[in-house]
């Protein structure tokens, strides 16, 4: 498989394409999931253009790798930090999206015209004599992986290592006591003085929902079991408007 | 042969490390240690002049030289001739009188710490000595920067008010000299690696390097540079009022009256023979900063309310001096301003050291108008301080005047307008100088002085040395003519440069 | 000749006053009661020296009466060269004989004038000082080392003049001294440089053997130098300024230095320097201008000016005048300028010291008006007083007479119309000491209430009754038994030229003058009461009572424009030098102010300028390469 | 090189050739961090602190010491993925030793009266209770030596690396534990996080352009081996823009390593969050493995493209030198102000990497090994002061300091002297060195742009030994804290490699200038 | 077709990716763009494999999946650690850094 042939063709433009939809959809999506969803749309159709390219082993670890394990965390991640966390396309920093795409074209262009420049008339050598050598593209890649790029495989062993010991330290939480029975925390949690339900999320009155914005208790005053213990700590708490929550009071109807 | 100027060096550095390791609750202690570390080296150094041969064809004497960073060509290079002889003498003789006038500059209560101070002085005079006697630009270079840190720590640590402003002023402003010196001495360096093969840093191979006229002309401007600022030079002489001020007397002595002819050393040393067609290319531009620079001081000295700050005007007007006597490329002008280098020592030293005691009179204040009338209650004060008024202002029968005449003599033999536009200064400085003294030592008493103690004994021997040198070097100066002599001629030589000769020749003239 | 016999103590004659000033300066308040008699012995022992060297000086034929006496190589490098170095000719050896002995006497005076004066002991080491300089001035054999004597009797000049500092006056007028002083140093040091760049040295004897190879251009511009030296120490115009000011010093001070010695140490310089201005002829057409002109400057102040000692101050510009004009006139005016020179020096010196002891006698009042009928009461300063008046005013047979007749013989020997000035000057001398003596010691007593006059102690008188006497003989001893014009001609030369009138008309007319000139002054002052209070006088006067305007001249002209350039300095220096580099600081102080935003703290924003950076670096390389 | 034969399916497979010898401090560190997981997994939580430090400092000797033995050998291995040459061995050397400060940095726990610079639990919440309880019994975080080890193996093996793909790996092992520890922080933890997420996410972003840049650069050789790289480059001169494109995107990466202009902003944010130690371990390492990677791209591989690479460089060098040294100026926090100052370290190390010769060559080693050196002490002193709420890393709580604790103050001052480049410190035989290379290669007017920027840098060294020695101390609780052996041993080779480097420099210069050049 | 269409699609893929990490703010997305550059970059790989012929470029792109998939664990955990103590996963939240 030497040179492009009209199959190939198909292939490229559909899977390229989709590939570059899910891309544009990775930018483009309001929610997480949906993210990262396209992503994995993605991620499919790369698999194919890989088989393409005479790669069945890569896209079949494509399809495995990064399909299932890599998404599968991320979405698993972003279940925990909050499916619902819809992040606001209004972006905050000023003319960061425009300078963003100008600069990203641009290097696309350059991208492209320097590949243009370079690839002008290239004829793939193409990989069926190298795949044969050892009898397949999964028995090429092994002898490769296991003399060239030995040391690189080896010490991708400890890159793993690493990651799993990174995981470890940053997400694993340990207890200091032995795990308490349900009816010990339901005990504990009337009969100490601290708080009986949810700690309170901000309220009716916020304007804002940032870590450092207090919650408004019915009254009006900021609730101190709304904040983080650092934040409070560090005296970086967001004071309270309240000549805000007086606009708001008496939107409201005024009623006390 | 004993190494002279390793022991020279070598022993105020032991005696720092000594002051520092001394306990701090013997400030006392430290002092002495100090002054007899100090006298040590004076003496030493007497030794060493003795046995200077002044007729001896070898350009430097009491020379060592060992290997130190082989891989560029550098090596610990010492030795003098009789421009480093003097300064040398002048540094070493300074150093025990700075340390008697300060005696009681620092106390404990004060903020500073007493060894600290001295253990400064003494490693300062180590510097001082060793970028008199390097012969290896590279050392030289690493002594002119190092220097910095003690007297930035000097004028930090335990000036007046401004000092942090000043201390950095000055740190950064000779940072910033030393700098473009750097990257002029490497382009030496590789100059001279292109040329002969292997780069070296020692000084007499680099003089008389063949290189191409543009380069030496931007090695030079590097080298002068750092010199100006050091020397000062207007216009590059703001950090010096300001150092001046901040600093304590005995500092400014050190720092203005022998750290600062670094700069004009560094000139008739280095820019000269090194740089023999650079120098004569900017040698116009350089004796016009030099005539801007003297008239300049002078007069905005003549404006100052700060003593001080005035010292440190005077001071630029008289390196202006210095400078134009080594860029005119004359016999008497060179010898001259090494001569006036030495007697600017002398004559500053004389100053500040008055000025300080006199401060400590009246609440640390240098300002002018804060006095009056110290002659009436303190005579033996007011005699000094007008002994050196005098000195700065180059009263024929001191030494200044030696070297002034001097200077303007070679100016005038080389440039005749030159020289008579600089010899107006001579009224300007008179003028600044009696009206500092007219308006702080005479007239009725002022307030504040009243029950003003006059000079103590350990502060008139702190002075006479100072005094004394300079009355009979003034009527005597041979002892350094002597030496300096056979020195400014080889510069002259090596640069090429010859006397203008009289317009009448006869047998009857010259010697 | 070199220095053999008496004259191998050359040296000592400087050295004597020079120990002297060094002990009683050093020694401190130890010194307080015996240090005043040193001062004294050191000058005395340096005039029998001197004394026993004009003897020994006597002795040797014309010729050999040069002695040069050389004890080191002072200032040297390649190509110059100059040594300390005493030459002792004729005309030094008179300057000597001058300075010691009138300086002994003055130092004799002061031990009654200073006697209460708790610093005396100062005063005498900064008189002694003075004559130590003053006797290396006039024996230095070469420019450079009679620069050192210059500078250093303006030195004692200033100290002295401001010896009684507290007062501000007198600081303000010594500081003047010394700075009008530099401005004519600086001509002298010029002048030395000029020197040594035509002839190769600067010693008296190369620069005078070699003076006629110069061209007459450069000899002009050494005489017109050595000019401008001489008007800053002789106090002529346009350097007089001073002078009038410095009677601020003590009145002994006044007689030594500002009437018998210092001041005369640009004729000296002019007379030594004869060789140069023999060729030069613009030149000393200069000098006889500038005496001129103060010799009617110094005579207008003197008779406006109701201070005693300015009045003479006045006097002693207008006759230093004389002297100068005398030096102008070349060969045959030398002599008498060193001749008046010396007749000058004992009767002014007898004239201040008497005004000195008035003014002892009437608790230092100085205003002439404050005088009056005082001959009575003080006799022998009257007398001693008169002697020097008569000197002054040329009435035959006193000192003055001798002396100024041969000027203005002199002068009339190069031309009529200066001889005539210089009598006009001689009649205004006339009157002007007129009005002195009459407002002092005639017409009524107008005395403040508390002033009690009396006769000085005889400390003091003595030495007025021996200047007196020198005052009334001197001219005659020193022209018929001392043979002034052949002693000094080997050393300045002389000639004579015809006269268009002959010199006993000339010698008539001079003393009309001067008679019509005392006559109107008596009119004026003795014969009429003297108001208390100074009339406001016509336009001359009210000029003259302000120095002719000198310091306004000086105030609008170098100081005011000196201070506003320093100002001006000072403030372009904080604002614009200085401005610069902390400007720079600032700017980069600045510069990191503003960069620091872009450290915005957002991840993204980072990684924006490193897309940013990455699409710059492609771009860079690519285009260049594509380009 | 590529070692796929034409041969038919039968052909054996051949063991690669490996220079065990070679790479055995690679393998010493790399097994040690294998140990060292092992430790974690089955050692009782009290006894691992001591057997992990017996680990890692066994390991990190053993390495040196290894290294020690083979410094004559210059050799390509590993099929060409390894090269160990001169400057390989000696940067490795290098971050060795600094690395063994670095540890020792981290080691030490006399400091914060609570433990030791990391966080008793790097997961549980700051401020929490957990954190508290965890806190007060005195937990460890001993996970940190396993990442402390792979971050050095990786260092060690980027800096020999031969082989793009390799160096890739490499800055992935070496980054990754990085990320981490920068997180790890025992105070001011909400800082230590955020850095930790800056670092990572820019640094993943880096090297996804270094990939990329990999990937077009393969494109183009066909082989990621930099020897192939360059004899391609020679053999086929035309058609170069892919190459071009790849070599600029792999330096963004690099450079992002380095610290340089513009990919220098995350440089103040993590060093300031970072735990100190680590910092200064982070500021002295990988600053020598960047650069040696970099060295080792641009000489071996793109040596043939210097006139393509040298202006861009010039470019980014007098950027860096400029911006770093600028911003530095109005600093308030001492880290941060160290942190900007590496970057302008950094420009005045591409100083000596533009010179492009084997003077500019051995002048940034002689540069990174004093600048390391300095650096790390710099950080230990920083580690000493404290108040109650930690490390006062603010300026205005150093006043007075040097009058306190005159010996602290002074050795601190001594690194501030060494970083401006003072004479008789490390940091101005560094400068000089790097300047005559760069000098002597035609770059006069960088140097003199250096000049500049060293005298801008020379203000805010300089502010703050006046902050030190000249500012009354005001009414605070900053002291010194004595700390033990451990920080001590470190402050003091710090200390005395900044002073003897500077006054006998002859040795060290000797070894930079005979480790030779890359070898091909 | 030409076989450079897949390069191309590679860099607008990795250009789509840098985008992504810029305009994004929750941590996560800007992370999986991320990856998608690594993808790109893979794509790349294979593309180059394939017109070089040979098997050098798959390798890589292998090693570039693992290298990735560490980075995603290291990356999630740091996000998670993040979120825990701020209760969001924005990253212009962490903001204490700066200037």
């Amino acid at each position: 498989m030497t040179a492009v042939n009209l199959g190939e063709e198909i292939v490229f433009w559909f899977s390229g394409g989709l590939a570059v939809l899910g891309a544009l959809g990775l930018i483009l999506s309001r929610k997480a999931v949906h993210s990262a969803l396209w992503v994995a749309l993605t991620m499919i159709n790369l698999a194919v253009l890989y088989v393409a390219n005479s790669a069945p082993f890569l896209g079949m670890v494509q399809v495995v790798v990064y399909t299932g394990a890599v998404m599968m965390l991320f979405l698993f991640v972003l279940m925990v930090v909050g499916v619902d966390s819809s992040d606001s396309l209004i972006e905050t920093l000023k003319g960061q999206r425009l300078v963003a795409i100008v600069l990203a074209v641009g290097l696309a262009i350059l991208l492209v015209a320097g590949i243009g420049a370079g690839l002008t008339d290239v004829v793939p050598v193409g990989l069926d004599e190298a795949n044969g050598v050892d009898g397949g593209n999964v028995q090429g890649i092994a002898r490769l992986l296991f003399t060239d790029y030995l040391v690189a495989f080896e010490v991708t062993s400890a890159l793993l290592i690493t990651a799993a010991l990174g995981a470890m330290v940053l997400a694993h939480r340990e207890r200091w006591l032995p795990r308490a029975s349900q009816e010990e925390l339901s005990k504990a949690r009337f009969i100490g003085a601290g708080h009986p339900g949810n700690l309170p999320s901000s309220g009716t009155y916020a304007r804002h929902n940032a870590v450092d914005t207090p919650a408004l208790l019915p009254d009006g005053s900021p609730s101190a079991l709304s904040i983080p213990g650092p934040l409070v700590a560090r005296g970086d708490v967001r004071p309270v408007d309240h000549h805000e929550v007086e606009q708001i009071e008496s939107l409201g109807g005024g009623s006390k | 042969m004993t190494p002279w100027l390793t022991i020279l060096a070598v022993v105020p550095l032991i005696g720092s490390v000594l002051v520092v390791l001394l306990p701090k609750s013997r400030p006392t202690l430290a002092k002495q240690l100090a002054l007899a570390i100090s006298l040590v080296t004076l003496a030493l150094t007497i030794v060493m002049a003795l046995q200077f041969n002044g007729a001896s064809n070898e350009p430097f004497q009491f020379v060592e030289s060992y290997p130190w960073i082989p891989a560029f060509g550098i090596s610990y290079s010492v030795g003098v001739d009789g421009i480093g002889l003097v300064l040398i003498a002048l540094a070493t003789t300074l150093v025990p009188i700075v340390v008697i006038a300060g005696w009681r500059d620092v106390d404990a209560t004060s903020g500073g710490s007493v060894k600290g101070y001295f253990a400064l002085i003494l490693a300062m005079e180590t510097l001082m000595i060793g970028v008199f006697a390097a012969t290896d630009v590279f050392m030289f270079f690493v002594l002119f920067e190092v220097i910095l840190i003690p007297v930035y720590f000097m004028i930090g640590r335990y000036g007046g008010p401004q000092r942090s402003y000043a201390a950095v002023k000055f740190l950064l402003y000779s940072l910033l000299g030393g700098l473009f010196m750097l990257a002029s001495m490497i382009g030496l360096y590789v100059v001279s690696a292109q040329v002969t093969g292997q780069g070296t840093f020692d000084y007499l191979s680099l003089v008389g390097l063949e290189m191409d006229p543009m380069a030496e002309k931007l090695l030079f401007l590097g080298f002068f540079f750092a010199f100006a600022i050091k020397a000062p030079l207007w216009p590059f002489h703001t950090w010096l009022p300001d150092a001046a001020s901040a600093s304590k007397p005995g500092t400014a002595v050190l720092l203005i009256g022998v750290l600062d002819k670094v700069g004009t050393f560094g000139m008739i040393r280095y820019c000269l023979p090194i740089f023999p067609a650079a120098s004569e290319f900017y040698a116009p531009v350089v004796i016009g900063m030099a005539l801007v620079g003297i008239f300049y001081g002078a007069y905005v000295a003549l404006n100052q309310n700060d003593m001080k700050r005035l010292f440190a005007y005077s001071s630029m007007s008289h390196f202006g001096f210095i400078a134009l006597g080594i860029f005119v490329f004359t016999t008497v002008g060179q010898s001259g301003s090494v001569v006036y280098m030495v007697a600017h020592g002398l004559s500053t030293a004389a100053l500040f050291l008055t000025a300080g005691f006199l401060m400590q009179r009246a609440n640390e204040s240098s300002l002018i108008s804060d006095f009056g009338g110290v002659n009436k209650a303190a005579p033996v004060l007011a005699g000094f301080f007008m002994f050196a008024a005098l000195s700065s202002l180059a009263l024929p029968g001191l030494v200044s005047f030696v070297g002034e005449f001097m200077v303007l003599l070679g100016t005038f033999q080389r440039y005749l307008f030159v020289g008579g536009i600089a010899t107006l200064g001579i009224v300007i400085t008179a003028a600044y100088v009696l009206r500092l003294y007219q308006k702080t030592m005479t007239g009725p008493l002022a307030p504040k002085l009243v029950g003003m103690k006059d000079l103590g004994g350990r502060e008139v021997i702190a002075l006479m040395p100072i005094a004394a040198l300079t009355l009979v070097l003034g009527f005597f100066p041979a002892p350094i003519l002597n030496v300096i002599n056979p020195a400014v001629d080889r510069v002259m030589t090596t640069i090429g440069a010859t006397d203008p000769s009289p317009t009448i020749t006869s047998e009857g003239s010259g010697k | 000749m070199p220095a053999a016999g008496v004259f191998s103590l050359i040296w000592l004659l400087i050295a004597l006053p020079l120990f002297g000033a060094a002990v009683l300066l050093l020694g401190g308040r130890r010194t307080n009661s015996w240090g005043p008699y040193l001062g004294v012995l050191t000058v005395v022992g340096s005039a029998v020296l001197a004394v026993l060297m004009l003897v020994a000086m006597m002795g040797h034929p014309a010729e050999e009466r040069s002695v040069g006496q050389t004890l080191f190589t002072w200032v040297f490098a390649d190509g110059f060269q100059a040594d300390m170095a005493f030459q002792l000719d004729q005309l030094s050896m008179v300057f000597v004989l001058l300075i010691t002995i009138v300086g002994s006497l003055i130092h004799i005076y002061s031990i009654g004038y200073m006697s209460h004066d708790a610093d005396k002991r100062k005063f005498f080491g900064y008189l002694n000082l003075f004559v130590a300089a003053m006797l290396l001035l006039v024996l230095a054999n070469n420019y450079l080392l009679l620069y050192v004597g210059w500078e250093g009797v303006g030195l004692a000049s200033y100290l002295l003049i401001g010896f009684w500092q507290i007062k501000p006056t007198a600081a303000a007028a010594a500081k003047k001294a010394f700075i009008i002083n530099r401005v004519g140093d600086v001509g002298l040091s010029l002048a030395i440089m000029v020197m040594f760049v035509t002839f190769g040295s600067v010693s008296f004897s190369d620069v005078f053997s070699q003076a006629g190879e110069a061209s007459e251009g450069t000899l002009t511009a050494i005489g017109l130098l050595l000019l401008l030296a001489a008007c800053g120490k002789s106090a002529q115009f346009p350097l007089q300024a001073w002078l009038l000011d410095a009677m601020e010093g003590p009145t002994p001070v006044s007689a030594l230095i500002h009437a018998a010695t210092m001041v005369t140490a640009g004729v000296y310089l002019i007379v030594r320097s004869n060789a140069v201005f023999d060729r030069a002829v613009w030149a000393a057409g200069a000098v006889v201008l500038i005496g001129l002109i103060t010799i009617f400057m110094g005579a207008i102040i003197g008779s406006a000016k109701d201070d005693i000692k300015k009045s003479l101050a006045g006097s002693t510009m207008s006759q230093i005048g004389y002297m100068i004009f005398a030096a102008g006139l070349g060969p045959i005016g030398y002599v008498f300028a060193i001749f008046h020179l010396l007749t000058h020096g004992v009767f002014k010196a007898g004239l201040f010291l008497g005004a000195g002891s008035v003014m002892h006698g009437m608790k230092d009042n100085v205003n002439m008006r404050r005088y009056g009928a005082l001959r009575g009461l003080m006799i022998v300063t009257f007398v001693t007083f008169m002697a020097g008046y008569l000197a002054i005013m040329g009435i035959p047979p006193f000192a003055g007479f001798w002396s100024k007749d041969e000027i203005i013989h002199a002068a009339f020997e190069r031309s009529w119309v200066i001889g005539a000035a210089a009598i006009l000057g001689a009649g205004i001398t006339g009157f002007y000491m007129t009005r002195m003596i009459a407002m002092t010691f005639f017409g009524k007593a107008r005395w403040e209430d508390d002033v009690h006059p009396h006769e000085s102690p005889a400390v003091m008188t003595i030495p007025l009754v021996i200047l007196a006497i020198g005052s009334t003989f001197l001219g005659m001893a020193l022209l018929f038994w001392g043979n002034i014009e052949t002693w000094l001609e080997p050393v300045v030369g002389f000639s004579s030229n015809p006269t268009p009138l002959s010199s006993t008309t000339l010698m008539a007319i001079t003393l009309v003058v001067v008679l019509i000139g005392a006559f109107i002054g008596w009119r004026q002052y003795g014969s009429k009461p003297v108001p208390v209070d100074a009339p406001s006088g016509n336009w001359l006067t009210r000029a003259a009572r302000r120095d002719l305007y000198g310091d306004l001249v000086n105030e609008v002209v170098v100081v005011r424009p000196s201070f506003t350039l320093a100002r001006w300095l000072t403030w372009f220096d904080s604002s614009w030098i200085d401005g610069f580099v902390n400007g720079s600081a600032a700017f980069v102080g600045g510069a990191s102010g503003r960069l620091r935003r872009t450290q915005s703290g957002f991840a993204r924003s980072y990684a924006l300028s490193m897309l940013g950076g990455a699409v710059l670096i492609v771009a860079a390389l690519v285009l260049v390469r594509l380009s | 090189m590529n070692s796929i034969a034409a041969a038919t399916v039968d052909v054996p497979f051949t063991l690669p050739i490996v220079d065990y010898n070679a790479i055995a401090p690679i393998l010493i560190l790399l097994g040690a961090g294998v140990v060292s997981v092992l430790v974690e997994a089955l050692l009782p939580r009290g006894s691992r602190r001591f057997i992990q430090l017996f680990v890692v400092f066994g390991a990190l000797i053993a390495a040196l010491v290894w290294l020690c033995t083979i410094t004559g050998v210059r050799v390509v291995t590993a099929e060409g993925a390894i090269a160990i040459d001169g400057p390989a061995l000696l940067m490795q050397g290098a971050i060795l030793v600094l690395a063994l400060l670095g540890a020792l940095l981290m080691a030490e726990r006399s400091l914060d009266p609570s433990g030791d610079v990391f966080a008793a639990r790097a997961s549980s919440l700051p401020g929490s209770e957990d954190e508290k309880q965890f806190t007060a019994r005195g937990y460890l975080q001993t996970e940190v030596w396993p990442l402390f080890l792979f971050a050095v193996s990786g260092m060690v093996l980027f800096v020999s690396a031969n082989d793009l793909l390799l160096m890739f790996v490499a800055l992935e092992v070496m980054s990754l534990p990085l990320y981490l520890l920068a997180g790890m922080a025992r105070r001011r933890r909400l800082l230590s996080q955020e850095a930790a997420l800056k670092y990572f996410l820019l640094g993943a972003f880096s090297s996804a352009f270094f990939i990329y840049g990999v990937a077009l650069v393969y494109g183009y050789a066909a082989s990621t081996q930099l020897p192939v790289i360059a004899s391609v480059l020679t053999a086929k001169p035309g058609q170069t823009s892919l190459a071009l494109i790849g070599m600029a995107l792999i330096l963004v990466g690099l450079l992002f390593k380095v610290a340089a202009v513009p990919f220098h902003q995350w440089t103040p944010d993590v060093y300031q969050g970072a735990p100190t130690a680590v910092t200064g371990f982070m500021a002295a390492t990988v600053k020598i493995a960047a650069f040696g990677a970099l060295m080792r791209v641009l000489y071996v591989g793109f040596g043939g493209m210097r006139w393509d690479w040298v202006p861009m460089m010039w470019i980014i060098a007098i950027l860096t030198m400029l911006v770093g040294s600028i911003i530095a100026i109005s600093q308030s926090d001492i880290k941060r102000m160290l942190a900007y100052s590496s970057i302008a370290q950094a420009g005045f190390i591409l100083v000596g990497v533009i010179a492009a010769s084997p003077a500019g060559l051995a002048g940034a080693l002689f540069y990174l090994i004093a600048y390391g050196f300095t650096t790390i002490g710099a950080f230990a002193v920083i580690s000493l002061v404290r108040d109650e709420s930690g490390e006062a890393t603010n300026l205005s709580k150093w006043a007075g300091l040097g009058r306190r604790s005159p010996l602290v103050g002074g050795v601190f001052a001594l690194f501030m002297l060494g970083l401006a480049g003072i004479p008789l410190t490390s940091g101005f035989i560094g400068k000089f060195s790097v300047f005559a290379a760069a000098i002597a290669s035609g770059d006069t007017w960088l140097v003199i742009v250096a000049v500049v920027a060293s005298l801008i840098a020379g203000f805010f060294y300089v502010r703050v030994i006046v902050v030190m020695f000249f500012t009354e101390p005001g009414p605070q609780t900053t002291s010194v804290v004595v700390p033990s052996a451990f920080t001590t041993i470190a402050l003091a080779a710090g200390a005395a490699v900044t002073l003897v480097l500077g006054i006998l420099p002859q040795p060290v210069l000797e070894l930079v200038s005979n480790a030779g050049l890359f070898i091909r | 077709m030409n076989p450079a269409n897949y390069i191309i699609l590679s860099a607008i893929l990795f250009s789509l990716g840098a985008i992504g990490v810029l305009v994004r703010r929750n941590a996560i997305i800007v992370f999986m763009s991320v990856e998608l550059m690594l993808n790109a970059a893979n794509l790349a790989f294979v593309a180059f494999a394939r017109m070089n012929g040979n098997l050098d470029g798959q390798v890589a792109a292998f090693f570039v999946m693992v290298v990735a998939a560490a980075e995603v664990v290291v990356g999630l955990a740091i996000i998670v650690t993040i979120f825990r103590s701020r209760r969001s996963a924005s990253i212009d939240e962490p903001n204490l850094l700066k200037y």
